[in-house]
C-alpha cells in the first residue's frame, strides 16, 4: 500500500538519511525511532507530501504519490506538532470546519461522539483557548477518528497526554490497524498495541 | 464535495474568525484614517491643493494599510498548523488559496471601500470624483490582497517579517496605484476616469488569474 | 553520495566551480580592454555635442548601466525559473550571484541619471519614466537580496528568491507600461537620454563598446560570486576537501 | 582628437562635477565590488578550510 523507496532528505547542509525503504500494509504500524535530528519529522513531512525528497520517491498503492495527490490526501490523516487547533474557535468548531474543509461533512452529534470517545464530551463549546495543552492535542487527535482515514501519519501523538489518555490513543491505535488501517507513528514512549508487532524503521542507523 | 463549497466554508471560518478578533480589522481601519488625516497636517490645509492631492492620498493610504494587514493573512494558520492541514486536504491548494485571498479582501478591504468617501469629502473630493474614488478602490483592492499574499506567503516565519513584505510588495503595487489614482484625478479634471479603470479592471483579471498559483508555489517553498 | 543529487554532470557545482575558475580572469581582461577602448572612444574621440557640450559624456556610462540594470534581471528570472521547473541548484547559485551586480549597475544607472539631469533638466531628480522605473527595479533588487538574507535554509531562500524574481519579472512591463502612462498624464519631463543628443555614430560606437564591456565584467563578478557561494554551501562535499588539499 | 590641454580634458566645458562624478562614482562602485568580492571568497575559503581540517559542524539540533 504505502512504500517509501530509497528515500534521501537533505536539510541545510546535511543529508538527514539516505537509502531509506519501508513499506507498509494493512494493518500494520511502522515505528520511527531514531535520535533528536535524525529526520523524523522529516520522514513523515516527506511521507505525507508536504516536503519533497531529494532523492526517491514514496508511492501510494503503487503510484507516486505527486500522481494521486487528491485520492491519497483523501484516504490519509496527518497529526503534526502543532494541533492545528484554533484558539479563538470552540472545539466543536474547529473540528467542524476541519472535516467540511478536508470534504468530509460530520454532523453534531457525530463529533460529539469523537470527542466523548476521547474524554472530551464536556469541551464541545468551549473556546479552545480554554483548553489545556493536553486536552487541545486530544481535540486534534479527535479528527483522526472523524476523517475515517485509511493511513494516520502521526508525529509524537503521545506526548502531552496524561496517563489515562495514553492508554484511549493506544487502543484507538489498536482499533485503527484492527479494522485494516495503517499507521506510521514516531514516539518517544514505548507503543503496547496487543496483538500487534510494530514495524521499526530506525533512522540513526 | 465541490469547489464553491470549500471556498464557502473557509470564508465562513475566515469571517467568523475575524469576528472574534473585531480589534485587528478595526486597527487596520483607524492606520487608513489617521494615515490620511496626517497629509492636511503636513501640507497644509489650501483646498486646491488638497483637492489636487486626495485620490492619490487617499490610495496611497490604502496601499499602506492592505499591506499591514497582510501578516494575518497566513501566520496565524502557518503556527497552529492549520496551513498544513489545508495543504493536506484533497482540494487543489489555488482553491482554498482564492478563498484565502477573499476572505483576507472582505475583512481588510472592503471597510476601507466603505470608510474612503469620508476621508474624499475631507479633501474636497467632488461627488462624481467620489464616485470614481470608491469604484477604483472596489477593483483595486482585491489586487491589493492578491498580490500581496504572494509575499505574505514567501515571509512566512521569517524574522522581519513586517518589514520584508512591504520591500516585497510595495514595488508591486505601483501601476494599481497610479491607475486607482489617476482614475480619481480623471474625474477630477473632466478627462474622464474609463480608461484608467479598465486597466484596472484589467490587472484585476490578471492578478486573479495568476496569483493562486504563484501563492500556492510561495507556501509549498515556506513550509517544507 | 552527493553524486547522485546531480542529474546533470555540467550543471554540477564541482565542474562548474574549476570551469568558472578558469574563465574568470578572462572575462575580467575583457572588461578591462574593452573599458579602455570605451572610454578612448567616449572621452576621447567622441566630438563635443553642440547642445550639451561635453555633459553628454555621461551617457557612455548611463546608458550601458541601465541596459545591463534590466537585462540582468530577465537574465535572474530566467535562472530563477530554470531551477524552479529542474530543480538544478547550479541555476539558484547563478541567480543569487547576478543580483548584487545588478543592483550595484541600476544604483550606478540612477546616480549617473540625477548628474546629467542637473545641467540638462536643471534638477537633480526628474520623475521620468525611465528614471522611475529604473528606481523601481532597483527596489526589486533589493526585495530579492532582503528575502534572501533574511531567510537561513538555503534551500528556501534559493526557491523563494527564485519566486519572487519572476513575479517581478512578469511585473516589470507592467510597471514600466504604468509609469510611463502616468507620465504622460501629468506631462511631466519626457526628454529621453538617448535621443538627447543627435548621436553621431562615433557616439554610438563608444556606448556598444562600454556596453560590452559592462556585460564582460558582469559575467566575470557573477561567476566569480557564484564560486563563493558554491564553495559556502558544497564546503561538507568531497571534491572541495581534495580541491583544497590539492592545492595546499 | 577632441581635446587641446589635459587642463581642458579635465575641465568638461565646465561640466567636470557631473562627467568626473559620474565616473568617478562608477569607478569606485566597480572597485569596491571587485574588493568585496575578493574578500567573500577569503571567508569562504577559510570557511572551507576549516569544515574540511575540523569535520562537519553538528549543532543544528532543529527536526524540521
Amino acid at each position: 500500500m504505502l512504500e517509501g523507496k530509497d528515500l534521501a532528505c537533505v536539510r541545510g547542509e546535511r543529508t538527514l538519511f539516505n537509502h531509506l525503504n519501508f513499506s507498509l500494509q494493512e494493518g500494520e504500524l511502522l515505528l520511527v525511532q531514531g535520535a533528536n535530528g535524525s529526520g523524523k519529522t522529516s520522514l513523515l513531512r516527506l511521507v505525507c507530501g508536504l516536503m519533497a525528497p531529494e532523492f526517491g520517491e514514496v508511492l501510494w498503492r503503487g503510484e507516486k504519490i505527486g500522481a494521486v495527490r487528491e485520492s491519497y490526501h483523501a484516504e490519509m490523516a496527518y497529526f503534526g506538532h502543532a494541533p492545528a487547533v484554533k484558539e479563538d474557535l470552540s472545539a466543536f468548531e474547529n473540528l467542524d470546519f476541519a472535516c467540511r474543509l478536508a470534504g468530509i461533512p460530520v454532523s453534531r452529534d457525530e463529533v460529539k461522539g469523537a470527542l466523548g470517545h476521547l474524554g472530551l464530551g464536556h469541551c464541545l463549546n468551549l473556546p479552545a483557548k480554554s483548553l489545556s495543552q493536553g486536552q487541545r492535542r486530544r481535540v486534534a487527535l479527535s479528527r483522526l477518528l472523524l476523517a475515517k482515514a485509511r493511513l494516520w501519519i502521526l508525529d509524537e501523538p503521545l506526548t502531552a497526554l496524561d496517563q489515562a489518555a495514553l492508554k484511549l490513543v493506544q487502543s484507538l491505535l489498536g482499533e485503527h490497524l484492527r479494522q485494516g488501517g495503517m499507521a506510521l507513528l514516531t514516539t518517544h514512549q514505548p507503543v503496547m498495541i496487543p496483538g500487534i508487532a510494530p514495524k521499526i524503521l530506525d533512522l540513526s542507523a | 464535495m465541490n469547489m464553491t463549497q470549500t471556498v464557502m466554508v473557509l470564508l465562513r471560518r475566515e469571517l467568523m474568525l475575524a469576528m472574534r478578533r473585531r480589534g485587528d480589522v478595526l486597527t487596520v481601519l483607524f492606520f487608513f484614517v489617521i494615515v490620511a488625516s496626517l497629509f492636511p497636517l503636513g501640507v497644509g490645509p489650501d483646498p486646491k491643493l488638497l483637492r489636487l492631492m486626495g485620490g492619490g492620498v487617499v490610495w496611497v493610504s490604502a496601499l499602506l494599510a492592505a499591506m499591514l494587514s497582510l501578516g494575518r493573512m497566513f501566520a496565524s494558520d502557518y503556527a497552529d498548523g492549520t496551513l498544513e492541514q489545508l495543504i493536506l486536504t484533497p482540494t487543489p491548494p489555488v482553491v482554498w488559496i482564492t478563498g484565502k485571498m477573499l476572505a483576507h479582501w472582505l475583512v481588510s478591504g472592503v471597510p476601507l471601500i466603505l470608510v474612503a468617501p469620508v476621508l474624499g469629502v475631507q479633501f474636497g473630493l467632488s461627488n462624481e470624483a467620489l464616485g470614481v474614488l470608491v469604484f477604483s478602490l472596489l477593483l483595486g483592492t482585491p489586487v491589493l490582497s492578491l498580490i500581496g499574499a504572494i509575499g505574505a506567503a514567501l515571509t512566512l516565519g521569517l524574522r522581519g517579517g513586517g518589514v520584508l513584505v512591504s520591500l516585497l510588495v510595495l514595488p508591486l503595487y505601483i501601476p494599481v496605484l497610479i491607475f486607482g489614482a489617476g482614475a480619481v484625478d480623471g474625474a477630477m479634471s473632466g478627462l474622464g476616469a474609463e480608461a484608467h479603470l479598465s486597466l484596472l479592471g484589467g490587472i484585476l483579471i490578471l492578478a486573479f488569474m495568476l496569483t493562486p498559483w504563484a501563492v500556492s508555489a510561495a507556501l509549498r517553498i515556506s513550509i517544507e | 553520495m552527493i553524486n547522485r543529487f546531480n542529474k546533470y554532470k555540467y550543471s554540477s557545482p564541482a565542474t562548474f566551480y574549476g570551469l568558472a575558475g578558469r574563465l574568470i580572469p578572462w572575462f575580467y581582461g575583457a572588461a578591462a580592454l574593452f573599458c579602455m577602448a570605451g572610454l578612448y572612444i567616449g572621452l576621447v574621440l567622441a566630438p563635443t555635442d553642440f547642445q550639451q557640450s561635453e555633459a553628454y559624456r555621461i551617457i557612455f556610462i548611463h546608458v550601458p548601466a541601465a541596459w545591463m540594470s534590466m537585462f540582468i534581471y530577465v537574465v535572474m528570472a530566467f535562472w530563477a525559473a530554470l531551477g524552479l521547473a529542474f530543480n538544478t541548484r547550479m541555476s539558484f547559485m547563478m541567480a543569487s550571484a547576478l543580483a548584487p551586480t545588478g543592483a550595484m549597475l541600476t544604483f550606478v544607472s540612477l546616480w549617473t541619471g540625477a548628474l546629467w539631469g542637473k545641467p540638462t533638466w536643471g534638477a537633480w531628480w526628474v520623475w521620468d519614466a525611465r528614471l522611475t522605473s529604473e528606481l523601481i527595479l532597483f527596489f526589486l533588487y533589493l526585495g530579492f537580496m532582503a528575502l534572501q538574507a533574511a531567510i537561513d535554509d538555503p534551500r528556501r531562500a534559493d526557491r523563494a528568491g527564485a519566486l519572487i524574481a519572476l513575479v517581478g519579472v512578469v511585473n516589470v512591463p507592467i510597471i514600466y507600461f504604468s509609469v510611463r502612462w502616468w507620465n504622460t498624464l501629468h506631462q511631466g519631463a519626457s526628454v529621453s537620454m538617448t535621443k538627447a543628443p543627435s548621436m553621431a555614430s562615433i557616439m554610438l560606437v563608444g556606448m556598444l563598446v562600454m556596453a560590452l564591456a559592462a556585460w564582460m565584467y558582469t559575467i566575470a563578478a557573477a561567476l566569480s560570486r557564484a564560486r563563493c557561494i558554491i564553495l559556502e554551501r558544497e564546503r561538507n562535499a568531497q571534491w572541495v576537501a581534495q580541491m583544497l588539499e590539492a592545492e595546499a | 582628437m577632441n581635446w587641446h590641454s589635459w587642463s581642458e580634458f579635465f575641465y568638461m566645458g565646465g561640466y567636470a562635477l557631473y562627467v568626473w562624478g559620474s565616473f568617478g562614482v562608477t569607478a569606485i562602485l566597480v572597485a569596491g565590488e571587485i574588493l568585496l568580492l575578493r574578500s567573500h571568497r577569503q571567508k569562504a575559503l577559510e570557511l572551507a578550510l576549516n569544515t574540511v581540517k575540523y569535520g562537519k559542524v553538528k549543532n543544528d539540533e532543529n527536526e524540521t
